[in-house]
């Protein structure tokens, strides 16, 4: 416990060794002046497992087509009824775990969906260092260079696009600040203050330091959907962050993502609502960050830094949990997980009920029922699935607010059993035997 | 405590806080023992006292340490206001149950947090200090970067330093005996 | 729970003003040694109305029958549907939201419910204070007066019977010592231990103080049932604490509360499971016990004692919560509030789902159906009809385990909702039109 020699190494943090601007793009160069925060950031390759997160590393024989000899398991494998409840869509070709911020940019370049399907170049606003490459296509403007690379297809837009994500898409090079920089999000959270009755919201200009340490992250974990022809990234938080309102603008705007294959229902994906559901949760409520958590301080001889190596709380729970709750290890991991468990048993009911749905509408075409009945039951479907995934695709497994969690599984099966009940009129209804 | 007592504290903490440091570290026991037991006369002050004693701290900071401004001039306010407000509300007896930290003392403590550990967080608060601004705006004129924004609060975190903290933070008392 | 705050309990001067035995019932007599607690317990006549809990004071014209003067409102009246739940069941005449300890004994003597069908001397159990009448009735025996004053008739079981719960019902006259003086608990707890491989399980002589602080209340707040011609006091906990354990325990003695008047189902009623709901809870896990938040310490001139005045802790906030959590006392309501918001909007709809399901069964018997598919679709009732009781019944509105109360209410609705498709073949399976 000497104070002292640690306040001889500490002396002055920051050394500056080179000069670092809105141009320098190339983390190493960043980790000249930060190495330990360099460290921890190039440490996102490591793939280790947990109970329902993290992932694990599956070899493969790299092809010309996808050179990666080592990806994260296939979700498909683990749980076939996904395939169904996205049957006609790309996700149900390929869809794996996700893993490492190192490795966002090849993962989207080389999975099956950019087969499946036409991607366009609005897919790398969260994949990759988009900084430099958004300005630079908008001739120094960061928002007109993404509307310019969106509606490119994917492989144009990829040229001159470097790195996963970079120290300068979430840092200011001269100050250091966290800054938000992903034009999808500060439009997101316009259209979502807006509708709290704040007008003009600039997230860069009126977060406070708490809030920008999820802000951050917030710029890609979050639902989207592409707009329009010009494929223009957005964020449908326009009546609120909610299941239920996200929904209602879905249906508002009369989108979606694609028409199921078994059922023709018209139908919506959930993607990674990380964001939107620690919102709803009691941590969000206590001003509890997700830098907090997957970004937790760490002590580096007599300094302390934020922790760069993201990655799931649960290998590292001392640091990520134990600051605020004294309970042991064991105790603190046995906690998420009992809430995870809940929760993951419940996705599975739920995951059932929406099965015999589609069963149900299947058969139903196929006695070619009355389309009043059958487009009832569609409709169920659309909000029943969308419900389901909205806590499938998040990825904490309802960590991060087990309570919304069980409440959006408890209304999916009820919505996917009343879609069967409609197809399925009392012998009464039916007029006799 | 003896107002000399405090003097003490208060020059020493003001005039070199480092050497400050040495002073509490050397002759701990005594002196902490001292500050901690004047506070502790009050009974209303039993339970933060034995959860000083059982606190981390217990070694290397007493009462004043934390709850007295390091500098002298404003340390002596403070310990007016505080002084009065305790033995009049002591007095009294009008109090809110449990007791809570006030405003104001909460930022002589976050001060104090600081005061002894500046060197460990200083990288924390990167990106914080108001002196890089101006560069940073000139540096990217198509976006606004964050004003100044305020240093985050330790005892978000660490708020069972100054006195071991029972549930939710702490594990809880399993005494076998009844009754 | 701050041990310091016991510490200093404990040192409390203590005056011996009256000697005090087991033969001591008056709790006027006990408060001329404890003046605190005394005047605590004497205001449990108080009545107050929170969001979901307390009580509102509803007064009445004494009649012969019943000279009650003021009572609690009537949940009947408040949410009809309940009638339907409970349709043919003396529930279905009378049903009050709960108030003090004080009117424990005369509400329990002048309910509807005493008239709608004759209840045993069991029920008294929890309704008064027993250690005298047991032992006085058992020869000095407790155990043995409670088997004599089960089966006799209310009325006569009563005589002798003089005071709501009372000090000698949770300490002991010499020490002051919690304990639990309820045949039906200590039983319960035996077989629940030896469910979980601890054989012989004897609460008074095993049960840590902490523990105690949650047991002296589970004597009470519990789901039960009588047993056999004896009508013994029964908690269903051979199998365990939970709703799925303790449905299994009940099918596997073939118990049934009474006959569905509308579907002829063998239905079950769950009774005021606060004690197997907290069980489930993250306070209970944290070690919180049922007095901490009920009976917070507070500060009387120099003391610390229990507060006696045992009532909602949301009307006393401050000592009830704060001591845990550093929140606003208004945060700390609204975080409460929340919680049971969420459970109290999904078990209405559990509860819509059930009267869906009950109309069904009513439609299906005019049509005479199948036996086979209505005793499924029965049993799904009965099941269904439990697991939301079971919620309905317990009577924090989820608070004490926002996310098990979550759950079970997930599967309630997809009981209930599973009853009615039983009941609605698909055109397939129907065989054509
Ligand atoms: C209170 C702590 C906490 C906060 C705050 C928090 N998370 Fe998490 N997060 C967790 C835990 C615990 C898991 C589960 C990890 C596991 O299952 O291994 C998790 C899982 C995840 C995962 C999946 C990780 C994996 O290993 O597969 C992502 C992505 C994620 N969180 C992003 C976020 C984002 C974005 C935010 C803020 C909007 C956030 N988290 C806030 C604790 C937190
Ligand atoms: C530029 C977009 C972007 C930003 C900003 C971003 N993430 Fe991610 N994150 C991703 C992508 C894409 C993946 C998946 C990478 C893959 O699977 O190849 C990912 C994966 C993760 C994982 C999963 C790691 C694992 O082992 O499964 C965690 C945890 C996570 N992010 C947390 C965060 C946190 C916390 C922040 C903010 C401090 C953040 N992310 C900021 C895009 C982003
Ligand atoms: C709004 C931000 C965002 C956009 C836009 C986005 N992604 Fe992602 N992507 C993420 C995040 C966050 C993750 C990690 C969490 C997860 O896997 O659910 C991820 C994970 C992935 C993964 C790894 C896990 C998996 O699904 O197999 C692939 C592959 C992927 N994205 C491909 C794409 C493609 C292709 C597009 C464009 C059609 C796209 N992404 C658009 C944010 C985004
Ligand atoms: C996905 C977002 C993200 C990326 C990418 C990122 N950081 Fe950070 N960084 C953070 C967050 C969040 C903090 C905490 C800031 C705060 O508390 O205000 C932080 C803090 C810092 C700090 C301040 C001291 C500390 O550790 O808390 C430095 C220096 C830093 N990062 C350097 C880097 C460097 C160098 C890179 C690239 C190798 C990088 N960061 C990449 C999110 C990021
Ligand atoms: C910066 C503080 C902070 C951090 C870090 C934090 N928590 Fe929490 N946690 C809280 C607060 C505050 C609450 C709300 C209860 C309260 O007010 O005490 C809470 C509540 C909880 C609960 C009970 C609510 C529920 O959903 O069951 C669990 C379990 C929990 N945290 C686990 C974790 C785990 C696991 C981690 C690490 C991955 C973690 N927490 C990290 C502050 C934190
Ligand atoms: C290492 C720093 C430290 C020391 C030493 C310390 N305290 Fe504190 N004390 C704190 C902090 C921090 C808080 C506020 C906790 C919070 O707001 O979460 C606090 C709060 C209090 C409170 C208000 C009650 C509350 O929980 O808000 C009292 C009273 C108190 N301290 C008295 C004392 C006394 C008496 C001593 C000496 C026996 C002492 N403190 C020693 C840091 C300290
Ligand atoms: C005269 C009796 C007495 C003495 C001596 C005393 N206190 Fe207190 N203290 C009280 C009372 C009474 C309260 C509650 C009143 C309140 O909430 O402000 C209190 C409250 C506090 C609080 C929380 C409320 C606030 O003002 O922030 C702190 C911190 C505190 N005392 C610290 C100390 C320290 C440090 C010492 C020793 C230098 C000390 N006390 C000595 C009686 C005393
Ligand atoms: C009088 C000087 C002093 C003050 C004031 C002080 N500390 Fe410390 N603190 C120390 C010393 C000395 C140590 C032990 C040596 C070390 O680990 O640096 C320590 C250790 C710690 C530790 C590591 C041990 C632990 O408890 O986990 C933390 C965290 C900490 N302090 C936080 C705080 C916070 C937060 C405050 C304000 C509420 C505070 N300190 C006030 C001197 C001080
Ligand atoms: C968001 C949570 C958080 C906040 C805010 C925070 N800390 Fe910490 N602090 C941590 C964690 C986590 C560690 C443990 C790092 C480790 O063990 O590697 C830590 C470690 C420390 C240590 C070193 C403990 C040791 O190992 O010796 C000190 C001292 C400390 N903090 C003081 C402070 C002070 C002073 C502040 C306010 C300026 C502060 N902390 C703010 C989370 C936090
Ligand atoms: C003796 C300590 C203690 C008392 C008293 C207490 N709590 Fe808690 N509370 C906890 C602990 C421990 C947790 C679990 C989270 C953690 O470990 O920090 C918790 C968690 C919570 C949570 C988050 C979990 C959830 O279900 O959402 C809420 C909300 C909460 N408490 C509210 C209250 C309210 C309201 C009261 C008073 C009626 C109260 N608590 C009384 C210790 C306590
Ligand atoms: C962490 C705090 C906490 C613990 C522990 C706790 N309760 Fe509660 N209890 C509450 C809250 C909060 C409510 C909701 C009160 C309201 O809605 O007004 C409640 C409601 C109740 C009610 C209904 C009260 C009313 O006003 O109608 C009863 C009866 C009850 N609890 C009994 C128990 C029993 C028995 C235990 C232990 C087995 C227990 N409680 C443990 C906090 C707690
Ligand atoms: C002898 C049986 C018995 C015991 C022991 C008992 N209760 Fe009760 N409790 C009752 C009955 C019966 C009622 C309802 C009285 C009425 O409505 O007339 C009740 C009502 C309550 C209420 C509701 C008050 C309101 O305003 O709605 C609370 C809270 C409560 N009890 C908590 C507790 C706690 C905490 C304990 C243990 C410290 C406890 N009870 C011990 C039988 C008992
Ligand atoms: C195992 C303990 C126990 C037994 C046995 C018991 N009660 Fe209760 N009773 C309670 C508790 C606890 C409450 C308060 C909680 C509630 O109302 O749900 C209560 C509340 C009541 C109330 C007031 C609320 C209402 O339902 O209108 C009445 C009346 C009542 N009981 C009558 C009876 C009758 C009649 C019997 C016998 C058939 C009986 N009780 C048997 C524990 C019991
Ligand atoms: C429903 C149960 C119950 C009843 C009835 C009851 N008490 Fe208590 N009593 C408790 C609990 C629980 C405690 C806390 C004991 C502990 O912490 O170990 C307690 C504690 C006490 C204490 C110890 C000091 C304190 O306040 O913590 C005294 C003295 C006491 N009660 C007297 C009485 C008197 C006198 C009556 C009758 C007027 C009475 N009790 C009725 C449950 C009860
Ligand atoms: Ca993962
Ligand atoms: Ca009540």
């Amino acid at each position: 416990v000497n104070i002292f020699e640690r306040k001889q190494e500490a002396k002055n943090p920051f050394y500056r060794v080179v000069e670092l601007t809105e141009e320098t793009e190339d983390p190493a160069v960043w980790g000249k002046n930060f190495p330990m925060q360099y460290d921890g950031y190039r440490r996102t390759v490591d793939q280790v497992r947990t109970r329902f997160g993290g992932s694990e590393a599956v070899p493969r024989t790299p092809t010309k087509a996808d050179p990666r000899a080592v990806v994260a398991q296939s979700r498909l494998a683990e749980d076939p009824r996904l395939k169904r409840m996205w049957a006609g869509y790309a996700f149900s070709v390929d869809f794996r775990e996700e893993r490492g911020h190192a490795f966002m940019l090849q993962d989207q370049m080389f999975t099956e969906r950019q087969h499946a399907a036409k991607q366009p170049g609005t897919c790398l606003h969260c994949h990759a260092s988009m900084v430099v490459p958004y300005r630079r296509a908008g001739g120094g403007d960061l928002v007109k260079g993404f509307e310019k690379l969106n509606p490119l297809p994917y492989e144009e837009a990829r040229k001159g696009v470097k790195h996963p994500v970079a120290c300068i898409d979430c840092h200011d090079p001269q100050s250091m600040a966290l800054r938000v920089t992903r034009p999808g999000f500060m439009e997101g959270m316009r259209v979502f203050k807006a509708s709290q009755g704040i007008q003009n919201y600039d997230v860069n200009a009126m977060a406070t330091r708490q809030e920008m340490r999820s802000y951050v992250c917030g710029q890609c974990h979050v639902e989207y959907y592409f707009k329009g022809p010009e494929k223009r990234l957005t964020y449908p938080w326009h009546l609120g962050l909610q299941v239920e309102r996200i929904t209602a603008y879905y249906d508002s705007v009369g989108h979606k993502d694609w028409t199921h294959a078994e059922t023709g229902a018209p139908v919506l994906k959930a993607q990674h609502p990380e964001f939107e559901m620690w919102s709803q949760g009691i941590h969000a409520r206590s001003g509890v960050a997700c830098a907090d958590c997957h970004m937790p301080y760490t002590r580096v001889g007599a300094m302390k830094i934020s922790d760069h190596h993201v990655q799931s709380p649960l290998l590292n729970i001392s640091r990520a949990c134990q600051t605020c709750h004294r309970w042991p290890e064991e105790e603190l991991k046995a906690r998420a997980e009992a809430n995870q468990e809940r929760v993951h048993s419940m996705r599975n009911e739920a995951m059932d009920a929406l099965l015999d749905l589609l069963d149900d509408l299947k058969s139903a075409k196929a006695a070619g029922d009355t389309l009043k009945a059958f487009r009832e039951a569609q409709q169920f479907q659309r909000r029943a699935q969308f419900y389901l995934d909205f806590v499938e695709a998040e990825n904490s497994s309802g960590f991060h607010a087990p309570q919304e969690a069980l409440r959006i599984l408890g209304q999916s099966i009820d919505l996917s059993r009343r879609g069967q009940l409609a197809l399925r009129p009392m012998r009464a209804e039916r007029g006799g035997r | 405590m003896s107002f000399a007592g405090w003097l003490i504290g208060g020059l020493v903490g003001a005039t070199f806080g480092v050497a400050g440091f040495t002073f509490f570290y050397a002759k701990g026991a005594s002196y902490l023992g001292h500050d901690a037991a004047a506070c502790a006369n009050c009974h209303v002050m039993q339970a933060q006292y034995d959860g000083w004693l059982q606190g981390s701290h217990r070694a290397v900071a007493a009462c004043n340490d934390c709850h007295a401004p390091h500098a002298l001039l404003p340390k002596l306010t403070v310990k007016a206001v505080n002084g009065f407000r305790h033995s009049l509300m002591f007095t009294t007896g009008w109090f809110p149950e449990p007791i809570r930290i006030t405003r104001m003392n909460r930022g002589v403590t976050e001060a104090a947090c600081r005061h002894c550990h500046e060197e460990i967080v200083e990288a924390i608060d990167a990106g914080t200090s108001i002196s890089h601004r101006p560069a940073a705006r000139a540096a990217s004129p198509h976006e606004t970067v964050p004003s100044a924004r305020e240093p985050i609060a330790c005892i978000r975190c660490h708020h069972g330093v100054g006195h071991v903290d029972f549930a939710p933070l702490g594990s809880f008392d399993q005494e076998a005996s009844r009754g």
